[in-house]
């Protein structure tokens, strides 16, 4: 698939709350189509202490607008730099990267998210929906001053919360969410993305009750683009290039 | 051997090539440097491979690859029509494997040359261990001199004492080209977690912040020995090329570079002609070590 | 010898401590290596005598200072009384002038330790050269050793093959402490002129850049041998400094951070006790080479 | 002289012509005594390829207002971004660094100035007229269009104007200009600020008409405040600190 390196315009930077930040990108020129799971390298310039590109997940994108949107979680220098930036900024993206999550034709799809792991269930949910598929949602935050964007996912399907701390939704972590309470589960596939722990947790529960479950890996990238190695997991057939191969593998391939 | 333009891309950071067909058309370029190949199946180190330091990056991937088997059956039907010079960057951890892959390539039409890689610091036996005793460099170019019949490249260690010293040592082992600098040893450390960043706790600097080093050992060999170099080590941009033209480099090779923008070799390209242009230089050959220093 | 806090600064990046009077009270850190003393007056290099590079600088004073006499005569007085540990960093380029400085700086009461330089790159004669050959260095240190009678520091540099063989042979000569690293030797071109951009062509490199480098030798070193390292190399706040004590460094330098900022090493002191504080740590002792790695 | 490190805040970023700007900077403590002649290390944030600090003239210093600004011309990188400083953003100086021009307490002055070495010629203007001294300023620039601050030189003093191409004032350099044509020169001492070739051929004039003149050399600096040994140049004392026994020399005891 061709790839590019673009300036993209700043079009919108809206807090989420105070970790959290949408960022809306415009494209100098028509978009490719993005596949759900996809990621961007994204140029933090200006800033000594981030030399490479920092890797995001496309959160939407917004073909009739030309934009595709980030959903960033602060962690360091990189992303605070991004949480600064004004509408008419440019940032330099690599897109598009990665393979994407999976796409039944039908049936009944769980798509389970956490923290800034929620990020690419929004272009997933548009994406089901236009193959006719309403997926439910299940997202997990620390607590009720992080939760957002409930709205916005209720447009593509049921939407379930859990928090930590109990204070909105369900308490404690999503697989404790009543949704994983039965037996069989009411779906054929379970796509997963979240912290390392949360992912396990959902990749085992997904395991013991014989449903399919893709998770979107976020390793440590140099390039992005599948040339220095430095991304890889190891799985059933060797050691793969989270950038290429993935980010999305199925958890059945996974030795992690 | 001749390259349509000095810019080349650096041995493990650019693949074989092919995921940059997707950014641009590789005939832009003099030529790639394709991943180290060695004598069997290595699946490389444990993650995390790679941190990020000021102005580099530490990577230890450790020689990852299919074996040179795979790379002549299924890699190199892939890339042999190339529109641009492919070199093969030859790995090992023992002589016999080095003239081994040497050997197999030395049958391949379409490469005119390999890049004998005695410098990796990122692999327990071999690798650097070759690239930083005068005596050892000599043996295994010779080695492979005796059994590669094309351009012979090696490219050498920044970690030794005496860059010059080695340079005669593997030109006495009939190497027709030199390559530096490979990656210096260094290591990162995570304060919170109080763990190094990386599995094999130390792993090869590039760069940025190893451009001066490099440049300087460019100069150094530059004035000792009298075969073309090529130099490498931080190049991110046109006026990083020119520099190692002028310390001495016929031909550099973009590394890290790619990395941070997937375009920045043929960008060099086009600049190191409008650089030429504008300083009125008939060729980029006249600008070889052309430093003055007094 | 006692340092109150192990943050100390840089021989070279510090003057004699009498300039960041204006800024702090010197009271605040664990002590201050002075700026090279040679056995008489040095004019040092030509200018330029620097150049910036990517995250670090390039540097070419060539030891320049009034000699020995003066020091003893003229600048210990001024500052024998400062609140902290005042190390001398002797240099020369014969063993004899290392010797005579030793001797005489042996007689100053107040002075502890002093720091023996056979590792500056940028003086024709001596200096790096006693800092690369195993032999040499334990020829000096072992001289110096048969005159100084209190705390000896050598100071290594990082252009080597092998840091710990260099380390266990002034560890032969009689060192009681090692200091790592000095600066890389580097260069820089200006593509523009064709010039080199210092006069000497090579120089010193420090900064950030070479952190990696020099984390990498501090704990090669602190596995090797059995004495207690002062560390420095690219240290710019309380991060850095916590990584080099995790790596070995009893003690932490500040050198080109101090021209960044000059107040940044009492914020380093300042910040270390936060670390141990937030850590649940008792001493700073207590993170010396208690890196995690397994 | 104590010294200071401060995060100074913009309040006015004024462009003088393309290449020039002046920057006014307001200290978060009251400012000491800036003698004329003395420097500041700017903190150039936020860039990978700015490692150092740079050194700028203190252009004029407003005690009311507690502020001290900088006229700076767009070199690299370091000046491109401060040129791109907006009012409340934040620049880090250590200050105030070197020694001044010298102070006659009477006597005839000509202050000389070319390019960006106009800088410190405005608060030596300040500082003479409150010794009761009016000096006469001679400044030099490309052409026209770069010609600024006239109006704010004639406040201290008479001002006299040279361009390069002639397009406004005498045509030439500065040395040609009718200033200097006369023997003996009506002053006592120059003051002389600009390009290297300018500072050499008025040091000569002065010493061929033996006048007392004093330049202020922009040598590359480290440190700014004489510990790295990186500015020296060579006087009749040896190897001396541009920073510390400078910027200003006697050119009478110069080597260079
Ligand atoms: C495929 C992929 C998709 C991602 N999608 C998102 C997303 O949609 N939203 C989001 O908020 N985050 C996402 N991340 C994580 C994001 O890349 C990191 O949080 C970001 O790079 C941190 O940069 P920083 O400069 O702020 O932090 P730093 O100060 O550099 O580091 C903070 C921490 O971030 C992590 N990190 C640093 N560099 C990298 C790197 N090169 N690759 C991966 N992790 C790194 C490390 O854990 C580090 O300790 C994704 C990562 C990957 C690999
Ligand atoms: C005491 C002193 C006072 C100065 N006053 C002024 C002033 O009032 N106004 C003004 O516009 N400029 C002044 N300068 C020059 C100014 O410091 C440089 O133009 C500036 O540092 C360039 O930075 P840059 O990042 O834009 O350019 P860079 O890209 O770093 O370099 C462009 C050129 O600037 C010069 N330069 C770079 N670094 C330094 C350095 N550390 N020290 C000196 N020169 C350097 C070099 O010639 C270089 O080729 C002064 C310099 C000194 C030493
Ligand atoms: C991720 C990575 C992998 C590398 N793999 C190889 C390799 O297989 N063989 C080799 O000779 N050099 C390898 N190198 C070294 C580079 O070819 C180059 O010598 C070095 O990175 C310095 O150049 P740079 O600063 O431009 O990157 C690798 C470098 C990186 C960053
Ligand atoms: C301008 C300058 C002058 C130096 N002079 C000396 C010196 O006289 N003696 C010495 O042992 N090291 C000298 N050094 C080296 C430093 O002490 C230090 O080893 C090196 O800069 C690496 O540390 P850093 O990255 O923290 O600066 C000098 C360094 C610089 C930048
Ligand atoms: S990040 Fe380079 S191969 Fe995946
Ligand atoms: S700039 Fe460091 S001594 Fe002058």
């Amino acid at each position: 698939m061709k790839k590019f390196a673009h300036d993209f315009k700043v079009v919108g930077n809206n807090p989420l709350n105070a970790r959290h930040f949408v960022l809306e990108l415009q494209a100098p020129v028509p978009l490719p189509e993005i596949l759900p799971g996809q990621f961007v390298q994204v140029l933090v310039h200006n800033s000594p202490s981030t030399f490479l590109r920092r890797p995001f997940s496309v959160h939407f994108a917004d073909y009739s607008k030309n934009t595709l949107s980030l959903l960033v979680q602060i962690k360091g220098e990189g992303t605070r730099h991004m949480g600064m930036l004004k509408t008419g900024d440019t940032l330099n993206l690599v897109y598009p990267l990665g393979n994407s999550f999976s796409a039944p034709s039908s049936g009944k799809v769980l798509l389970v998210g956490g923290g800034a792991g929620v990020a690419p269930l929004m272009i997933m949910g548009d994406y089901l929906n236009r193959k006719n598929i309403r997926p439910d949602f299940l997202v997990g935050f620390r607590s009720a001053d992080e939760v957002s964007q409930m709205d916005q996912y209720a447009r593509y399907g049921k939407v379930y919360l859990s928090t930590d701390d109990g204070s909105m939704g369900e308490k404690g972590f999503v697989t404790q969410h009543p949704v994983f309470a039965t037996s069989p589960l009411p779906y054929d596939r379970i796509c997963c993305c979240g912290p390392d722990a949360m992912m396990h947790a959902v990749a085992k529960l997904a395991a013991a009750k014989g449903v399919a479950c893709e998770v979107s890996l976020e390793n440590f990238m140099a390039c992005g683009y599948g040339v220095c190695l430095c991304c890889i997991t190891q799985t059933d057939t060797g050691n793969e290039r989270v950038c290429i191969e993935g980010p999305v593998f199925e958890t059945s391939r996974l030795k992690w | 051997m001749q390259f349509k333009n000095p810019v080349t891309t650096a041995s493990g950071c650019f693949g074989y090539g092919e995921e940059f067909k997707d950014f641009y058309d590789l005939g832009l370029l003099g030529g790639i440097f394709v991943k180290a190949v060695t004598g069997s199946n290595r699946p490389g180190n444990k993650y995390p491979r790679m941190a990020e330091t000021a102005s580099g990056m530490l990577n230890s991937v450790g020689l990852q690859n299919k074996g040179v088997d795979n790379f002549c059956k299924v890699i190199y039907p892939k890339i042999k029509d190339f529109n641009t010079q492919i070199i093969v960057n030859v790995s090992g951890s023992t002589i016999e494997e080095y003239v081994m892959v040497a050997e197999r390539i030395n049958e391949l039409e379409n490469i005119p040359a390999i890049e004998l890689n005695i410098s990796c610091p990122n692999v327990k036996e071999g690798g650097m261990a070759f690239g930083v005793v005068p005596s050892t460099a000599t043996e295994v170019t010779r080695a492979v001199r005796g059994v590669y019949k094309k351009v012979l490249m090696v490219k050498l260690s920044p970690n030794v004492t005496s860059i010059c010293e080695m340079a005669k040592a593997v030109v006495d082992g009939g190497a027709d080209v030199l390559t530096l600098i490979n990656t210096l040893l260094g290591m990162a450390v995570d304060a919170e977690t109080r763990r190094p960043v990386i599995s094999t706790i130390t792993g090869g600097l590039s760069g940025p912040a190893i451009k001066p080093v490099a440049l300087r050992m460019v100069w150094q060999v530059f004035k000792a020995v009298d075969v073309p170099i090529v130099g490498l080590g931080g190049i991110m941009n046109t006026t990083d090329a020119i520099e190692f033209m002028l310390a001495g480099a016929s031909v550099i090779q973009v590394g890290t570079a790619n990395f941070i923008d997937p375009m920045v070799a043929p960008k060099i390209a086009e600049g190191i002609n409008e650089y030429l242009d504008r300083h009125n230089i008939a060729s980029a050959r006249d600008i070889v070590g052309a430093l003055k220093v007094c």
